[in-house]
C-alpha cells in the first residue's frame, strides 16, 4: 500500500488549499485512489496562517490527520516553524526558497527542494495568483505523489474556466523549474 | 518615552489584543478612532461607559475597548445592553456591532429598543454583508450585488435603516461613511450626549468578502467611492435615503427629536400614579 | 447577609406558587425581571410588576424570551439580582442565553412554570416535561443547577435558595415549578428578615489592575465584578481565558469547561436538597419531586396502610443529579418507582445512577393532569406483588 | 463630491501654516494605505519598507507638508499611526 | 421511487462533507432550503444557493434560525421536501420549532454541523456537543431520529437517508455532522440517479371529506397531505384530535404523545444503523460515532498492532438510541469505551442501556480537536491493562 | 333548510367548532366576517387559500376557517407563511393573528417579510392587550392604559403600526377598525387582489381584558368610541396616523405602491443573470 | 364623525325602500348586541329571550325597518346573525 | 384530625375561585390552620366552566385533589352535572336554588342546603357581584368548615379596600338565610 501524508502550509492568499485540493482530486478523480484534506485556519478572515493536510493513499483512509508528514510543503517562514517538528528522515520538503530559511532542524535525511515560487509565478507568468500553481508543478516533479497527468487534468479542472492556460503555464513552469532542480 | 503624544485612540484600547483580528483595509477600526475621539469630546467617564457587542466583525469592538464590555450573542447585544441601562442608569450604553448582527437576526431587540427609547447609543458598522462568516447577503446588501448566498447577484430589496430607526422612535439618527471621520465623530459625540434611542448607521468597506466579491477593489478603492458619491443632508427625510449598488449616498444627521427615556416615563408614571409609595427606580445603588 | 425588611412580606399568606415564587424571589434580593407573558407563569411577572414599584425595582416586559433571557443578564453583570420567568415554549427560546450564562458564570436565575408540551402543547394544564431540557437543552457542554418545589411554601422557599444558589456557583439555576403547584394555593409563612439567609454577591474588592474577572483566587468561584466598578472587564460567549479574552485553542476550552463542569459537579452533595422517608427495608421506593411528589406522598399514605413497605425519596434538586444518593437508596430498597409527569425523563438518570441493582419502574404520565392516586397504588402493588 | 469638513481641514492648515508630524506603531500597520491616501496634504507616501508581517508601511515623505491635523489616525483603520501639531521651532526627534 | 437524474451529479467528486451533504439533499429531493449563515455549516446552504436555480429549488436565507426553522416547515406543508441548516447556536434558537415539526408531525431535516460550545465557544474547531441536545432541546415530550454520519462519502449517502427516514416516519430528523467531517474534504461517488432510493412523500388519496390529517389508516404513520389539495386541513401545535383540531384533554394528550412516541420506538431497529467489528470476545469495545469514529477506526488499528482485543462499535443512528444493540454487545465484549468530542453525553445511554452488566468508561474530550490516537490507544491500554 | 338563504361567512368557517373561544362583544369574529365577504369579493378560490395564524386569541382565526389553515408557533406565523407562499405561488396566503404576536415577539419576522415582499396578506388584530394570556401590556397598548403586567398604567410609547410596516416597504397598508365594515372589507378585497406583502391594521375591542381592566365598558361601547372618534384619511402620511389611549383614530387606506414580489425578483434575476440555465422558479408542481 | 360609507348605506336603504329580513343561529349568539346597535334602521331589538347558554338574544323587534343590508351579519362576531333582502313581495317565512 | 374537601363550581363570573380563597385564607391565616385550593377553568376567557377544590384541615395536605366532597357548592345546572357524584352519603351540598334543579343523583343521606343566592345578590343588596359572599356567609351557616369571625375577617381582608361593608352586609344575608334555613 502506497500512503502519501503531506502538509502544505503558508500564508492566506498563498492559495494553500486549492493546492491540497489539487492533489487530493487527481488521486481521488484521476487515479481512482483515496485522498482526504483537512484544513486549519487562524480566526483572521485574512492573513493568517493556514494549513492543509492531505492524504494520498491506494485504500480509504481512516484518521485524515497527520502525525509525521512524507511530505511537507512549507511557504512561509512561519509555516516552516510550526511543522519542521513532523519531518522523518526520509520525508520530502518543498519550501518557498525566497520565503523561508531553513535550520538545522531539518532531519539529516530530508530531501529538500526549494523554488523561488513568488517570484516565478510574479515575473515568468505575471500574475502572482498562480504562485500556488508553480509549486504544484514543482511538487509533482520533486514528488511521486500523483501522476502528472492526473496532476494536470486535475489543474485544468479546478480552475475557473478561462483560465485553465495560465495557470497549466505556471504549473509546467513550476515542473521544469523541478526537473532541472533533480537534475542539477 | 514619556515625551511622545499619544494617539487618543491608544486610552480606548486593550493595547495587549493589538494588532486586531481585521482584514487590511477593513473600515471598523477607523469608526473606533473616531469613537474614541467623540468620547473625549463628550467628555465621558470611562468607568461609566459600557459596551456592548453581538456577534460579527464589527461585534468584535467590544473585545477591543478598554471598557466594561460585553461580547453578548449572535443578534442580542441591544436586549443585553437594556438589562445593562436599567440597572446602570448614570453610564452610557453604546451598542457597537453589525448590520447583520443589528438588522438580520437582532431587528426585533432594534426596534422595541428605539420604540421604548432606552438610553443607549447604537452604532452600526453597515458593510454590507456578514463579514465574520465569509460574506453572505445581509438586509442591507444592495440589490444586484453578489454575496457567498447569493452567487448571481442579491434579488431581495434592503432595508433603509434610518428609515427603520426613525419610525420606532429613535432620537437621533445619523448616516456617516468611514470617509466621513469628522462628522461621524461629531455625530457620535452628540449621540452621547443625547438621553434616549440614539442610531448611527457607519458604512464601511469590508475589502475581503464584500469587495473582492463585488470587484471593487480595497479598501481606499470604497472609501473613495464614499467620497465622491455621497451628499451631505442634514434633516433628510428619511425615506429618501435609501442606498443602491455602488449609488449615491445621502449622508448627514436626519433626526432629532425629544423623547423621555424608558426610565424616565417609568418614574414618572410611577410617581404620578403611586405618589409617595413609589421608590423612584435608580438602578443599582 | 439577611433580607431587606422593607421588601419581605413577613405574615401568613394563603397565595399560590407563582405570587410565593415571586415573593420568594424578592426577598432574596431580586429587583430586575426581565419577562414575557406565558401561561401558566405569567402571574409571578404580574405580582412582581405589581410590587417593584414599591421597593426600587424594574420590571421590563420584553419583546419575547430570547430577549428576555438575555436583558436580565445585562442587569446582573450592571449589578442587580436579577430573574427571568417562562414555561416550555419560552423556555425552549431561551436555549442559547442558558449556554450564554453557564460560559460568562452569570448568576442568573430561570423559572418555568411547566405546562404540558410538546410545542403550544395544552397551555393551561400541568406537566413535568421540561426537566431534560433544562438540563441539555442548549448547545455544548455545561452544567446547570436545578429545583423542583413542591408547595406555594417551597416556591417562597426555595426561590430564595435557588437565588442564594446561582450566587454561590455562578450558573444558570432553574426553578422548575409545575402548573399545578404554581397555581395551587396553600399556606406560606413568609418569616422575618433577618430570618432569611441571603447570599450577597461576592464582589471582587481587588484594585483594578490587579484582577481577572475569571481567575480563581480562592474557593471554587472567580470573584464577581459588575460594570461601572472600574475594571474595564469584559465577558464574552466564545472561550475565554480567565482576563475573559477569547482565546480560541483547545487547551482554553479544556480548562475552561472542565472547570464550568467542576465547580458544580464536585459540590452535588451540597446543592442536593431532598427528602427520604422510611427507604431502609422498604420494598419500594417512590422517586418523584413536584406537584408528583405530593401525590406520591397520598399515595405512599394509602399503600402504607395496606401494608405496603413503601419508601419515598424526593428530589428538590433535579440538577446535578444525586447519584451517590440514588446508590445508597438502591442499596435499601427493593425496586424504584420513578413517578413523574413525562414519558420518562428523570428515570433515565435513576436508572443510570442506580447502575441496576435494583430493578427500576417508570410511573409515567403524559400530561395536562395528575397522575392519580390510585393509579399509584395500583402500580405499587404490581411492583411489590 | 467633497465633503463640507474636509475642505475646511485643508484650508485652515494652509493659512495658518501650522506644522506637525506623525507618529507609526508599525507592527500595528497593515499597509491598507487610508493614510496615504486621505491625508490632505499629501504628507504620506506608501514607502518600500516592510514590517514584520509583510505589510508596506507608510512613511512622511513630505514633513514640511504636514500639519498635525491627525486625519491619517483618525483613517487608520489599525490604529497604527496618528499626526501630532508641533509647537512653534518644535522639532521632531524621533521621524 | 428513484432520484431524479437532472439534478443528481452522478460521478466521482474530492469535496467536502457540507458540500456532500448539500447534493445528498438535492439527490433526495430537497427543493426548498430555509438557513441562516453560521460557521461550521454555511458552506451547506452556500452550495445550496448556487444549485437551485438550476434545478427550480429555492433557498432563502432568512433573518435568523428561528424563521429558518418554521419557514421550511411552510414549505413542507406546501408540498416540498425541504431542510435547515444550522450549527449549536443556530440550532438552541430552532429548538421550538423541534417540537412544533414533532407534534405536527412534518417530515424536516434539521442539519447540525458541531463547533465546541457552549455559547459562541470556537466557532471554527469542532465538538460532539449537541447529541443531548438534539434529543431533549424541546419542552415537553416527543421522539427524533437522528444520524451522525463520519465522512463526506456519508455526508451525501446519508443526507438521504435522513430525508426518507423523515418521509417514512415524519418526525425531526437531525443530520448530525460535526466541523471536522462538514470541512474535511474526500472521495465521493455519487451514483447514477436510477440507483438512488429515495422514499416519496405518501400523499393521501382519499377524498376531501373522507380523510383526517392525523388518523392512522394503515401503517404506523397517518397520510401526508399539503396545502392546495383541496382537504381544508388544520395544523396546530396544540394537542389536536384526528382531525388536527385543538383537543385540550388529557386523554387526547396521552393519545398522541404516545403515539407520536411509539411510532418511533417501535421502529429502533429499523432505524437503527451500526458498524459492528471483531466485537465478541473483545476485551474492549470502543463506541464512536462521528469524526471520533474514524479516530478510534486508527486507534483500533494501532491498539490490535499491539495484540489488543478491541471491538469497534460505530454508530450511525443516534437517536433512537438502540438499547437492544448495547446490551448484546454487552454480552459480548469485557467492557466499553465510549469516545466522543464532549464531557459525557452517549456515555449516559450506555451506561444505562447496558444496564452495568460491564464496565462503562469514558474517553472525553472538551471540543477544538479531535481526540488524538495515541490519548486512544493509551485509554484502550488503561481499560484492558 | 334548502330554502334558507346562508350567512356568506358560513362557507368559510368549520361549523363544526362553532360557537367559539371569543368573548361576548369580541370583535375577532367580525373581522372574520369582513374577510368572507372580502374572500367573495376578490373571487378567490378556497382551495388556493391559505390561513395562517400565531398564537393568541385572533390567532384562534386559523382554527375556525374551513381553508387549509396552519396554528403555528407564537410569534411565527410569517415566517411559517413565508415558507408555504415558496411552496405555493398560486395560492394566497393569509396570515391573521394578533398585536402582540405579530408586532412583539413577531416583530423582527414582520419587517423582514414586508422588505422581502412576500405574497402575503396580513391581518392584524390589535386589540390593544395580549388578550389569550390575560391582558398583559403590548407594543400597541397605548400610553397609560392599564394592563395586568402594567397595573399602574402603561408607561411606554407604542408602536405605529403602518408607519413601521410602510418603513419597511409593505405594498398595501391600510387601517380599520371593527366599527368600518364595509371599508374594511373593502380594504382586505383589495389586499387579497394586491400581489406582494400586504398589511391590514384592525382595531378590535377587547371587552373582557383590555376595556375591563380600563373601565371602557363592553364591546358596543368600544365600537361606539370607534365611530366616534375615526376620521378616514386614505393616502394619510403613515408617520401621522400614531394612536392614543381612547384618542381619535386615522382610518384608511394609506399605502399603495408598486414593487415586485420576493419570487418575481427572484426569478427575474435569475433569468439575467444565467439565462437558459436557469429554472424559473415555480414551488411545487 | 360618522364614517362616509355608514351614512350612504342609510340613505340608500331609505331611498329604495328595500325590505330585508335576519336570521339568527340562536345557540351561537353571546348576547353582545352588536347587531341591534350598528343596524342603520334600527329594525333590531335586544329581547327577552335566553339562549342555552343563558345569553339574552337579538331580535326583529322592526321587521318592517329592515332592508336587509346584512349590517348585522358584518357585524356579529359570532356568525350568529345576517340580514337578506326580501325580493319583491316576498315574505319572511321564519323570523 | 377534622379535614374537610370542598368543592365549589360555576360558570365563570360567579365568584367561585374568590369564594374558594376565602376559605382558603379564614382556615390559614385566620385559624392557623392549614388549607389548599386548586382551580380550573375551560379554554374560553369568559364565561366557562370554573371550579375550585378547597381543602381546609388541622394538619398539613399532602394531595390537594378531591375524591369526594365533603361539602360541594354547585352553582349551576353544569357544575351541579360535573360533580354530584363526588357525593357521600354523609356530605353536604349547598347550591344556588335557583340555577341548580337536584335529581336522584344526590345521595340520600347527604344533607341539602339551597339559596337563591343571585337573587338575594341583586335584590337584596343591589350588586350581582357579591353572589359569592352571599353564598359564603350561606355555607359558613349550614356547615363548620371553618369559624364565622375567621371567615368574615377573610372577606374583609380579600375585597377591595372601600368595598368591605356591602361585601359582609351580603355575606351576613347569606349567613342569616342560612340560620332560618337550619331552623326550619
Ligand atoms: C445564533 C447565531 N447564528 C449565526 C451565527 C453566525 N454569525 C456570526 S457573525 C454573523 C454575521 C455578522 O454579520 P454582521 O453583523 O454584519 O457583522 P460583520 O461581520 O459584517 O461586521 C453570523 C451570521 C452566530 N454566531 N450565532
Ligand atoms: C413562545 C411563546 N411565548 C409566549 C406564549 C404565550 N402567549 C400566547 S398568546 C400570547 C399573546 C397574544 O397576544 P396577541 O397576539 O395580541 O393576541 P390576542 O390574544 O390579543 O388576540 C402570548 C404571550 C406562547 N404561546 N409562546
Ligand atoms: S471580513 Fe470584512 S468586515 Fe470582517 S474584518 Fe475583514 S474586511 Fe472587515
Ligand atoms: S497629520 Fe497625518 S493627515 Fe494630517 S497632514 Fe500630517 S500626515 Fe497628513
Ligand atoms: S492607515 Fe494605518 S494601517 Fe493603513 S497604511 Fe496607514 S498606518 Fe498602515
Ligand atoms: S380575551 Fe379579549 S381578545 Fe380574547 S376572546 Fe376575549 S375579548 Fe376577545
Ligand atoms: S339586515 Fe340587519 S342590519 Fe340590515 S336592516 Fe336588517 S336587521 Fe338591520
Ligand atoms: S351581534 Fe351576534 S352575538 Fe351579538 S347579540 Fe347580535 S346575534 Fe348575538
Ligand atoms: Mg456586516
Ligand atoms: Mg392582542
Amino acid at each position: 500500500m502506497s500512503k502519501k501524508d503531506i502538509r502544505i502550509c503558508g500564508l492566506g492568499g498563498q492559495g494553500v488549499i486549492m493546492g491540497g485540493m489539487i492533489i487530493g482530486k487527481s488521486a481521488s478523480i484521476y487515479e481512482d485512489r483515496y485522498a482526504t484534506l483537512v484544513q486549519s485556519f487562524g480566526p483572521e478572515a485574512r492573513g493568517s496562517e493556514c494549513s492543509a493536510q492531505v492524504m494520498v493513499s491506494d485504500e480509504p483512509i481512516a484518521f485524515p490527520y497527520i502525525r509525521k508528514s512524507d511530505v511537507f510543503v512549507a511557504l512561509s517562514q512561519g509555516a516552516y516553524e510550526k511543522f519542521v517538528h513532523e519531518l522523518k528522515d526520509d520525508s520530502v520538503l518543498v519550501y518557498e526558497s525566497e520565503l523561508v530559511a531553513l535550520d538545522d532542524r531539518v532531519p539529516a535525511g530530508a530531501k529538500r527542494f526549494g523554488i523561488p515560487g513568488t517570484r516565478i509565478a510574479e515575473e515568468d507568468i505575471g500574475r502572482r495568483i498562480v504562485f500556488n500553481m508553480v509549486m504544484l508543478g514543482f511538487l509533482a516533479s520533486v514528488t511521486d505523489i500523483v501522476e502528472l497527468e492526473a496532476m494536470r487534468r486535475a489543474v485544468s479542472s479546478s480552475v475557473p474556466p478561462g483560465t485553465e492556460k495560465f495557470n497549466l503555464e505556471a504549473f509546467d513552469k513550476g515542473y521544469a523549474y523541478g526537473l532541472e532542480k533533480i537534475a542539477s | 518615552m514619556s515625551g511622545t503624544p499619544q494617539n487618543p485612540v491608544e486610552k480606548l484600547l486593550r493595547t495587549e489584543r493589538m494588532p486586531h483580528i481585521w482584514c487590511p483595509g477593513c473600515g471598523i477600526g477607523t469608526s473606533v478612532n473616531c469613537f474614541a475621539r467623540a468620547l473625549e469630546q463628550a467628555n465621558i467617564d470611562y468607568k461609566n461607559l459600557h459596551v456592548v457587542s453581538g456577534i460579527g466583525c464589527s461585534g468584535r469592538v467590544a473585545g477591543y475597548v478598554n471598557v466594561d464590555s460585553f461580547h453578548t450573542t449572535h443578534g442580542r447585544a441591544i436586549p443585553f445592553a437594556t438589562g445593562l441601562a436599567m440597572a446602570r442608569p448614570e453610564a452610557k450604553v453604546v451598542v457597537y456591532s453589525g448590520d447583520g448582527d443589528l438588522f438580520a437576526i437582532g431587528g426585533n431587540h432594534l426596534i422595541h429598543a428605539a420604540r421604548r427609547n432606552i438610553d443607549m447609543t447604537v452604532i452600526c458598522v453597515n458593510n454590507f454583508t456578514y463579514g465574520m462568516t465569509g460574506g453572505q447577503v445581509t438586509p442591507t446588501t444592495p440589490y444586484s450585488a453578489k454575496a457567498s448566498t447569493m452567487p448571481y447577484g442579491n434579488f431581495e430589496d434592503t432595508f433603509n435603516l434610518p428609515n427603520l430607526v426613525d419610525a420606532c422612535g429613535a432620537v437621533f439618527v445619523a448616516r456617516w461613511t468611514i470617509y466621513h471621520v469628522r462628522q461621524l465623530t461629531r455625530s457620535m459625540t452628540k449621540a452621547l450626549n443625547t438621553p434616549g434611542f440614539s442610531f448611527i448607521e457607519v458604512l464601511s468597506p469590508c475589502p475581503t468578502l464584500y469587495q473582492r466579491r463585488n470587484k471593487l477593489g480595497d479598501g481606499v478603492m470604497m472609501v473613495q467611492y464614499f467620497k465622491e458619491r455621497s451628499t451631505i443632508e442634514n434633516g433628510a427625510n428619511t425615506a429618501d435615503v435609501a442606498l443602491g449598488f455602488q449609488g449615491d449616498i445621502v449622508v448627514g444627521e436626519f433626526v432629532e427629536r425629544e423623547r423621555p427615556t424608558f426610565i424616565q416615563n417609568y418614574n414618572t408614571r410611577m410617581e404620578q400614579v403611586l405618589g409617595d409609595a413609589f421608590v423612584p427606580y435608580e438602578g443599582v445603588k | 447577609m439577611k433580607a431587606d425588611p422593607k421588601a419581605v412580606n413577613t405574615g401568613t399568606h394563603f397565595i399560590d406558587g407563582n405570587e410565593a415564587c415571586a415573593e420568594g424571589a424578592i426577598a432574596a434580593g431580586c429587583r430586575f425581571v426581565a419577562g414575557y407573558p406565558i401561561t401558566p407563569s405569567t402571574e409571578v411577572v404580574e405580582h412582581i410588576s405589581r410590587r417593584f414599584p414599591r421597593l426600587g425595582g424594574l420590571f421590563i416586559q420584553m419583546e419575547d424570551e430570547i430577549a428576555s433571557s438575555i436583558c436580565f443578564q445585562g442587569a446582573i453583570w450592571g449589578g442587580l439580582k436579577a430573574m427571568t420567568v417562562t414555561s416550555g415554549p419560552g423556555l425552549s427560546l431561551m436555549m442559547e442565553h442558558v449556554g450564554l450564562a453557564a460560559i460568562t458564570e452569570t448568576p442568573s436565575v430561570f423559572v418555568d412554570v411547566q405546562r404540558a408540551g410538546p410545542s403550544t402543547g395544552l397551555p393551561t394544564l400541568p406537566a413535568q416535561q421540561d426537566i431534560m431540557q433544562a438540563r441539555w437543552g442548549s448547545h455544548g457542554d455545561y452544567e446547570v443547577i436545578a429545583l423542583a418545589p413542591n408547595s406555594p411554601q417551597e416556591c417562597f422557599d426555595h426561590a430564595i435558595t435557588a437565588f442564594n444558589l446561582a450566587e454561590q456557583y455562578r450558573c444558570p439555576v432553574f426553578f422548575m415549578m409545575d402548573e399545578c403547584i404554581g397555581h395551587m394555593l396553600g399556606k406560606v409563612k413568609i418569616p422575618a428578615a433577618d430570618q432569611i439567609e441571603v447570599v450577597a454577591r461576592k464582589f471582587t474588592s481587588r484594585p483594578a489592575g490587579e484582577f481577572e474577572p475569571f481567575r480563581i483566587y480562592d474557593g471554587d468561584q472567580p470573584e464577581m465584578v459588575r460594570a461601572g466598578m472600574g475594571h474595564a472587564i469584559h465577558t464574552t460567549g466564545l472561550t475565554h481565558d480567565e482576563r475573559g479574552y477569547p482565546a480560541m485553542n483547545p487547551q482554553t476550552q479544556d480548562t475552561l469547561i472542565r472547570r464550568l463542569r467542576n465547580k458544580i459537579l464536585d459540590h452535588t452533595d451540597e446543592i442536593s436538597i431532598y427528602e427520604a422517608d422510611q427507604i431502609d427495608g422498604s420494598d419500594v421506593t417512590i422517586v418523584a419531586y413536584g406537584v408528583t411528589a405530593r401525590v406520591a406522598e397520598y399515595a405512599v399514605h394509602l399503600a402504607r396502610k395496606e401494608g405496603l413497605k413503601v419508601g419515598l425519596l424526593r428530589l428538590t434538586t433535579l440538577w446535578p443529579f444525586n447519584d451517590r444518593l440514588i446508590r445508597e437508596v438502591a442499596d435499601n430498597t427493593k425496586s424504584f418507582i420513578v413517578a413523574e409527569m413525562n414519558l420518562g425523563q428523570m428515570v433515565h438518570e435513576v436508572e443510570r445512577a442506580s447502575r441496576s441493582k435494583i430493578p427500576v419502574h417508570l410511573l409515567d404520565h403524559a400530561g395536562g393532569g395528575i397522575i392519580e392516586p390510585e393509579t399509584f397504588v395500583k402500580k405499587i402493588k404490581e411492583v411489590v406483588r | 463630491m467633497e465633503s463640507e469638513l474636509d475642505a475646511k481641514e485643508t484650508s485652515s492648515s494652509s493659512k495658518k501654516k501650522v506644522k506637525g508630524t506623525v507618529y507609526i506603531t508599525e507592527d500595528r500597520c497593515k499597509g491598507c494605505s487610508f493614510c496615504v491616501v486621505f491625508c490632505p496634504t499629501g504628507a504620506l507616501a506608501m514607502g518600500g519598507r516592510l514590517n514584520h508581517k509583510g505589510y508596506h508601511l507608510p512613511e512622511l515623505a513630505n514633513p514640511e507638508k504636514c500639519n498635525g491635523c491627525d486625519m491619517c489616525g483618525l483613517f487608520c483603520p489599525d490604529f497604527a499611526i496618528f499626526g501630532v501639531r508641533l509647537k512653534k521651532k518644535e522639532t521632531k526627534e524621533n521621524a
